[in-house]
C-alpha cells in the first residue's frame, strides 16, 4: 500500500518529456518531487504562470508570486507570466497536456466529484470545472477509500459533479486504473503488497481485470 | 495625452452608490486593490455586488466589507478562508454566485472585448449548468455565459502612467487586465505612478484607454495566505 | 465650398477633450492636422497602437512602427502598443469615441457603403466593417458627390453595403449634416458661400431643412 | 524548461504539406515572417491556404508564393496592392475569403482560447453576412463566427527564448500573437534568440507553451510600404 508520496511517485512515471502540466492542490502537488532529471516538463499554475519552480528560500518569499494554492514560490529560467483569461485560454485550447487532480468521487464513466459535500460549507470550484471539462489528460490521485470506509471509484458519483466524462487514469494508495472509454475500471497495476482481491473489495464500481496484473514499479 | 490621474483612493471611489456592481482584482490577497478597499470600507457604500475570484479573508481584503456588511452579493470561484462569509451566507445575510474561474476571467474578457456572450465548457453536466443554453460544437458540450456587466472595476497595477497605462508584477497580474478592459469606469492604484511616456509602449499590459482614473496608492501590506519557504 | 483641408478643419471641431478617435484613410487623417491645442485626443490606430505621433523625420522611419494605412509613423509619450484582437476588441466595447471615416455613399437612414464597387477589383474590407458596426458615433468625411457628378447622400445605397444604420454625422464640401435615428438627412451647416438650393439639388436622399441654416465657422 | 529551438526556417517548416492551411502572422509587410516565407518558396509546397490579414505585394511576402502559384486560397481583410494576385483572382487560379478585420483577428483569438464560435458585429446586413447564423444579444445583431482550424501557425517575433517564449517590437506585435496562439504547430522566427531565463517573465508577450518551434532568421529586409516622412 502506498503513503501520499508513493501515489506521487508512481504518477510522477505518466510524466512525459515536453509535457506541460497542470497540479491541483495535495497529492498531485507532491508529484513535482518525483519527476526525473532529464525529464524537462513545465508545470502550469491557472493563477498565470508558466515555469512553476520550487518554494522561494525562507526570506525572499514574494505576496506578488504565488501558485494556484496561494503559496508563495519562484520562477525559474524561461518562465512566463499571464492574465487569467490566457491562462485558461491556454487550458481550454488543450495546450496543456496533462491535469493531475485530487478527487472524493470518481464514477466508471469518468464522472468526477470534487468541490462540494451537500450540508457543508462550499468553497467553490475555483479553476476545477475547466480543467476538468479541458484537459486532454485527466489524471487523479486519490484515495481508493473514503474516512468511514466507502469506496470512491463508483459506478456512479453520489456527490455534485465537477465534470462528465473526462477522467482518463487513477492512481491511488492500492492501485493505477484506467477508466475505459466505454465505461469501466480497467485495473492496470497492484500496490506493493495489494492483491486483486483486496482492491476489488475497495472498488465499488465495475473492476475490470485482464490477465495478470503487475506490481507497480516505483 | 489624456491625463487619468485623481488625487486619492477616496476621490478615486467617490461616486460609487449603494447597491452597484463592482469588480475587483486579485487572486487570493494576492494584486488586490487594498487601497480602494480601505475607501469602500470609509465611504460605508452598501448593498455591493462584488464580482472577485475570492472573497477575502476575514480581517484582509474583500473580508473587511463583508464585516461590515457593505456587500449584498459575491460571484467568486473560490470563498474558503472566511468565517464572517460563512456566517453570513448560513443566515441569508449574503448571497453568492459561484462560477468557474475560468468562465469568470473570460465573461470579464468577454465585456472587455465587446462580446456579448462566449461558449465555455466549463460547468457542462453539473449544477453549473442548470438555467443555461447549451449547444454542441464539433461534438463538445459548452454553456453560453454573458459578458459581464460591471459599474466599476476595480485594479491594482505596479506601475502606472498618467495616461492610465498599466504594468502588472508577477502573479499579482491575475484578473486584473482582464476586470480593467471590463469596467464601465475602470480605476486602478498603482505602487508606482510615473509621468506619461516612461514606460515602454511595448510593455504595457493595461493600455489606458481602459482606465478612468488612476492613483498612487500607498502603505501596501501585501499579506501573504500561505507562506511557504525550503531552507538553503 | 471646402476643399479636402477645409472637410478636415470642420471635422476637427467635433473632437472634444479627453476623446479616444479612429481616423480613416484620405480626408480623416488630415483631420489630425486641426485638432486644436488644449485638446487632448489620442489616435487609435487599429493595427495595434494608441497615441499616433505625426510622421517621423526623413531618416528615422522604422519599418516596425507603421499606422493602419501602412504609413510610418512615431509614438507619443504614453503611447501603448497591443494585438490585433484587443485592438479590434477596444473598438467592439466601444472604448474609442469617435470614428472618422471616407465613404462612397451613405443613405438617409445611415447606412454605409465604402468597400467594394462590383466589376471593380475588390481590395478588401480592411477593418472598416468592424469599426462602423461598433463605433457609438461616426462621422463620415466625403465629397457630396461622385466624379459623375451623382448625389452620394442616397435614399439608399446602391453599392455593397459596409454597414448599417451606424453613421451619425456627414461633413462633405457642401455641408454639414446629421444622420436621423429614424432616417433622413438634416441640414446642419452650409459651407461658405454655398446656399441651400445648392446643398438640395446634390442631396438624392431626403434632406431636412428647418429654420435658417447657418454658415459653418472654421 | 522545454527546448523549441531548431536550426533554420528550412527545418522549421520542413513538414508543412501540399493543400494544408497556415496563418502567416503580419500586418502589410510590417512583422511578417520573412524567413519562412523564404522557406516556403524554396520547399515549393502548394496548395496552400494562407491565412493572412494581406497578400503582401508583388514581390515581397505572400506576393512571392503567388507568383511562385503555391496558394491556392487566400483568407485576408485587405489584398489590394498586388497586381499578380488580382491577375490570379480573375482568372480563377486563385480562391480569396475577405473577412472584416477584427473578426478574423478575433476568429485566430477564439482558436487559441479553446471558443469554438465568437460572435461579431461586423458585416451584419453585409454580403458577409450570408450563410451565416445571426443573433440578436441586447437589441444588437452579431454574425456567429468560427474559430480558425489552421495546421501551422507562422509568426515573427523581435526576440525570442530557447522555451519558446516571445517579445514582439511595436507595431509588427499586429497579428502575431493571436496567431501563434491558433496554430495546431506554431512556428517562430525571431531576429534575436537568447537563453531561457534572459526574458523578464513579466514582458513576454507570447508564453512558449503556444509555439512549438523557433529559430533566429537573418537578413530580415523590412521593407517600408508607404515612407512618410516630415522634414525638420
Amino acid at each position: 500500500m502506498l503513503d501520499k508520496n508513493g501515489i506521487a511517485k508512481r504518477i510522477a512515471k505518466e510524466v512525459k518529456d515536453g509535457m506541460y502540466v497542470n497540479l491541483g492542490i495535495g497529492i498531485p502537488t507532491l508529484v513535482a518531487n518525483y519527476i526525473p532529471d532529464g525529464i524537462n516538463v513545465v508545470l502550469q499554475s491557472e493563477n498565470g504562470l508558466l515555469g512553476m519552480g520550487p518554494f522561494p528560500f525562507e526570506g525572499e518569499e514574494d505576496a506578488d508570486l504565488i501558485n494556484a494554492g496561494k503559496q508563495t514560490i519562484t520562477t525559474l529560467a524561461g518562465s512566463s507570466i499571464f492574465d487569467s483569461a490566457m491562462s485558461f485560454g491556454m487550458i481550454r485550447a488543450q495546450k496543456v497536456d496533462l491535469t493531475i487532480l485530487g478527487a472524493m468521487e470518481v464514477s466508471e464513466n469518468g464522472d468526477i466529484a470534487n468541490w462540494k459535500i451537500p450540508g457543508k460549507m462550499v468553497k467553490g470550484m475555483g479553476g476545477a470545472m475547466d480543467l476538468v471539462a479541458s484537459a486532454q489528460n485527466i489524471i487523479v490521485a486519490m484515495q481508493h477509500v473514503n474516512k468511514a470506509g466507502e469506496s470512491k471509484l463508483l459506478p456512479n458519483c453520489t456527490l455534485p459533479l465537477t465534470g462528465v466524462h473526462c477522467v482518463k487514469k487513477i492512481v491511488t494508495e492500492l492501485a493505477v486504473i484506467a477508466v475505459l472509454e466505454n465505461g469501466g475500471f480497467q485495473l492496470l497495476e497492484r500496490a506493493p503488497g495489494v492483491s486483486v482481491a483486496e482492491i476489488q473489495a475497495a472498488t465499488a464500481g465495475k473492476l475490470i481485470i485482464e490477465g495478470d496484473i503487475p506490481e507497480m514499479q516505483l | 495625452m489624456i491625463n487619468k490621474v485623481v488625487k486619492d483612493a477616496d476621490t478615486a471611489i467617490k461616486d460609487i452608490q449603494n447597491g452597484q456592481t463592482i469588480m475587483l482584482g486579485g487572486f487570493g490577497l494576492c494584486g488586490i486593490p487594498e487601497n480602494c478597499i480601505q475607501a469602500l470600507l470609509r465611504k460605508k457604500v452598501i448593498d455591493l455586488t462584488c464580482i472577485s475570484n475570492n472573497a477575502g479573508v476575514d480581517d484582509f481584503g474583500i473580508g473587511l466589507l463583508l464585516q461590515q456588511r457593505q456587500v449584498k452579493k459575491m460571484i467568486s470561484s473560490y470563498v474558503g478562508e472566511n468565517a464572517e462569509f460563512e456566517r453570513q451566507l448560513l443566515s441569508g445575510e449574503l448571497e453568492v454566485e459561484l462560477i468557474p474561474q475560468g468562465t469568470l476571467a473570460t465573461r470579464c474578457m468577454a465585456a472587455g472585448y465587446g462580446m456579448p456572450v462566449i461558449y465555455s465548457p466549463a460547468g457542462v453536466g453539473t449544477e453549473v449548468a442548470i438555467g443555461k443554453e447549451t449547444r454542441v460544437f464539433k461534438g463538445k458540450e459548452y454553456l453560453m455565459e454573458y459578458a459581464f456587466d460591471a459599474d466599476f472595476a476595480i485594479v491594482k497595477a505596479w506601475k502606472g502612467d498618467t495616461a492610465g497605462n498599466l504594468i502588472y508584477k508577477s502573479t499579482a497580474r491575475n484578473f486584473n487586465p482582464v476586470m480593467a478592459m471590463a469596467g464601465k469606469i475602470t480605476i486602478a492604484e498603482v505602487e508606482i505612478l510615473v509621468p506619461a511616456g516612461e514606460l515602454d509602449p511595448d510593455q504595457i499590459h493595461t493600455p489606458g484607454i481602459y482606465v478612468h482614473r488612476i492613483f498612487q496608492g500607498n502603505n501596501y501590506e501585501k499579506r501573504i495566505e500561505q507562506k511557504t519557504v525550503r531552507t538553503k
